[in-house]
């Protein structure tokens, strides 16, 4: 009953420090790519939906969706914000997905945005500390490193996951990162590197996090009879999954997985109808090092408590049995969080177009985003096939 | 009813009170804490304040090194989950503690409560329980 | 081929000053009379939508949808947060009606809240200008109310509007909001108390504005099966548009209307299949009394330019031709921005279902609600059915 | 590509510098301000920097009394939408007028642009036309 969904264009910023460039330009560079990439005209475009986290408290600028569409000359049609913490604009591919799958729209435009690196960095820790609960869990001085550093405690308590372990993401990612031109490092680094940068939150290090970034992704999705039409390798959207969680930490059963993310990841396999074992790519939300080795269990990719081993052991490098992050995600990439969501499916669909360069995965047919919102209240969870 | 909702402002003036108080659903007796409207045991809403031994142990924890602007004079700190006797957990503040050596903090120590200064506000803290 | 959707419970908080309460608490107390309302149980909402413009900069909290959800218990579920500034929820009510509409789901949760009377009035006042155009208009010293005094005065200019017509609309809605429990104020007013309360904004003075409000209002939508199944008086929502325009207003072609209202308007006339005069009752966001004014003009009540005159002749008051803000509207039931669109939905409901006391419109059958965003960059229109 | 975005920054610096440059369409020469990243006459997206000629007549009007917190000491201010004779409108400070005599504020009335310094920036400003 639901149509094909299709994502025909893609178009991504660098992701990095842009001094003084205002967000309503990323978003400007990335929309014209990912307009250029479909093919299709300005006019053609139906519906927006803008994620974004926080470009009123951090730029001084609210109701960015019309503003945003406006500085590209696109007025008239209905443009929406939407807002998931750092899942912003994996819950924006979502509304995009229902637009075209109901029926109502053919052509929708999906982007992500954030400007973050103007303001100091204490600024930016109070305002991304405004993803947790400011109440009970903000207001006693956790940060939202901490917040991921009490999952890390509570996965190397009952797991006996290392430090070593955790550290060795951030070493694939940025491996990783180096045949990425729109990452924001391109620079090796090794376990040491990460073991001895400064702390942040116990028992997390600086490389441990992902950085400040600025940054915007656009993509355009189309209903099937319209994706023929302008394009041969269409990448088509399978699943499309969103569940929520409590915001509290202390209100959660477990510490050393996310709720939502299992949640989510079920119902899109279910949608797909494939298995954790049939996802030949992912890109998952490795905002802190420990939050990938978390991803590889919720996502199936190993058993629960086998995460630390499953980068140990290589199996989610370029070459490995499931590739993760083959962008250099979050960690080396950049995190600019509300264009993480709609940047993780471009880098899917260069890797299901066969576009990745030295990064590409032969042969990868299906890939999957993992998208977690704060402190995973929100998570979304997309399968996408060629 | 309307007054019934208003859990969260009553809660944090037991805490600048220096009272560590929860709820305690009226129809199955389940202990809450933070504040909710609703008991996630049985669905109902009938709540009366009780007070909280504040007798817990130590769940997870992290020390904060890079805090947010308001507490920038605090940092280093140790902030934990703390799983109360009565059944919930909640976080706050570990003090009695050396935040500059984590190693010697033990995930599962008996801790009890007690109120800090922050921010101008009293903070919810746990200590060691001697 | 999309389906019917019809909304089968409402639930507002009183609007007005809520001293220390918590949005949360304020969406608690709103949701569950509508959860009541509508006879459902609480584990049968499927996915919620909540519209919000500022809790970040005001209250402190991002992340607030799957936040409100968690504190009445519901945890599992999407739950997205919408901002579009003051019609934040009037976006919402769309996406929730598109989530019902596409066949995706039976019941869905719509909630709108803002908590904005814990802060100083130069505070909200600098953060109500984020709806603007931060970059080129409020940048300028432009505030929110300066957006709506330059339309007054151009409006003025072009038309003969006066002042006395425009304090003629806070009278008419401080009298209709002395019949409504939910309202803020319950103050007879005249065109005195208007014309002579201090200049907020030339020409525009105190009794011109909307007040600072707390507040929050919850909306439950169904499909038409499961509608049946629960009560025998839906209330359908028969035409759901939104259309966007410039930020700035010195990029808009005129400044006497708002281009994305009459574009909505036209919309929903086309998908309700009626026309302006079958409309029996409208809540408008009348923001500021001109907007109300321009309102009746965009929406076709009467021609452009007419509408000094058409509240001046009372044809908008109770017992007029098209009775228009019965509930108070904006100025007087009081504007926690982000409630607005679900509580001009509910006062909708409230008159088709014949449950508005004193304030009842006789024999309404079809009602409209029209919800502005900040300067008219997005502007949603509801048409609802008995 | 990228570079041709960096529009606002580029604005600003000139506004700066006490220069009134705006963007003219290499393709079907309309001029554009505020700056956009697209000409929405034609379409194209390549324009070069001109200097308007900074004349113009005032449009609409408000003068503030209630400012936001970084303007509070100006308070009561004009600002005001101005027809520029290049064909844009632009909102900005027009000075030279008496804010607390608005009645003796004429739309239609020729300005002229000059800048100001408030909140530690200058800003664009319009004055009347001698
Ligand atoms: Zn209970
Ligand atoms: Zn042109």
């Amino acid at each position: 009953m639901m149509k094909k969904v299709a994502v025909i264009g893609v178009g991504l910023t660098k992701f990095g420090k842009h001094p003084k460039v205002s967000s309503r330009e990323l978003f400007a560079e990335a929309a014209f790519k990912a307009i250029e990439d479909a093919g299709i005209d300005l006019k053609d475009v139906e519906e927006a939906f803008v994620g974004s986290f926080l470009p009123d408290v951090l730029e001084h600028q609210g109701h960015i969706a019309p503003l945003m569409l406006d500085y590209i000359g696109l007025t008239g049609i209905p443009a929406t914000h939407t807002e998931g913490a750092c899942a912003s604009s994996g819950v924006a591919v979502r509304m995009g997905y229902m637009a075209i799958a109901s029926g109502l729209r053919d052509i929708v435009l999906v982007a992500g945005v954030e400007k973050m690196t103007d303001f100091p960095t204490s600024d930016v820790t109070e305002a991304l500390a405004l993803a947790s609960d400011d109440l009970f869990e903000a207001s006693e001085g956790l940060t939202f490193p901490g917040v991921f550093a009490l999952m890390a405690k509570a996965h190397m308590d009952k797991y006996g996951t290392t430090e070593e372990q955790m550290a060795a993401v951030a070493v694939k990612n940025h491996h990783n990162a180096l045949f990425n031109p729109y990452a924001q490092f391109h620079k090796e680094i090794n376990i040491e590197t990460v073991l001895s940068s400064r702390v942040i939150a116990w028992p997390l290090k600086l490389f441990d996090c992902s950085p400040i970034s600025d940054g915007a992704a656009v993509i355009i999705l189309a209903s099937e009879d319209v994706a023929k039409k302008y394009t041969d390798t269409p990448v088509w959207i399978v699943a499309s999954a969103q569940a929520s969680d409590t915001m509290a930490l202390c209100e959660r059963e477990e510490l050393t997985t996310f709720k939502a993310a299992r949640m989510a990841a079920e119902q899109a396999y279910k949608m797909a109808g494939v298995k954790p074992k049939d996802i030949d790519i992912a890109e998952v939300h490795d905002c802190f090092t420990i939050a990938e080795i978390i991803a590889y269990e919720d996502l199936g990719f190993c058993e629960k408590g086998e995460g630390g081993k499953l980068i140990e052991e290589g199996e989610t490098e370029i070459g490995g049995r499931i590739p993760v992050n083959t962008s250099g995600g979050l960690k080396a990439k950049g995190h600019p969080v509300g264009a993480t969501g709609v940047a993780q499916i471009i880098e899917v669909v260069h890797q299901l177009r066969g576009e990745a360069g030295k990064r590409q995965v032969d042969g990868a047919e299906i890939g999957l985003t993992h998208n977690v919102g704060g402190t995973g209240a929100t998570v979304t969870v997309h399968i996408l096939r060629r | 009813m309307e007054e019934a909702e208003r859990l969260v402002k009553k809660y944090f003036e037991f805490v600048s009170e220096k009272k560590f108080m929860g709820l305690k659903c009226k129809k199955c007796g389940a202990y809450i804490l933070p504040p909710k409207s609703i008991c996630k045991k049985c669905g109902s809403r009938e709540f009366e304040w009780v007070e909280f031994s504040g007798k817990g142990s130590l769940y997870t924890f992290t020390v904060i090194h890079v805090a947010a602007k308001r507490f920038l004079n605090d940092a280093p700190f140790v902030v934990g989950v703390v799983q109360l006797e009565e059944g919930p957990r909640i976080t706050a503040r570990i003090v009695g503690v050396d935040p500059n050596k984590p190693e010697t903090i033990k995930t599962g120590m008996p801790l009890k409560v007690t109120f800090i200064e922050s921010d101008e506000k009293v903070l919810l803290a746990f200590e060691p329980e001697k």
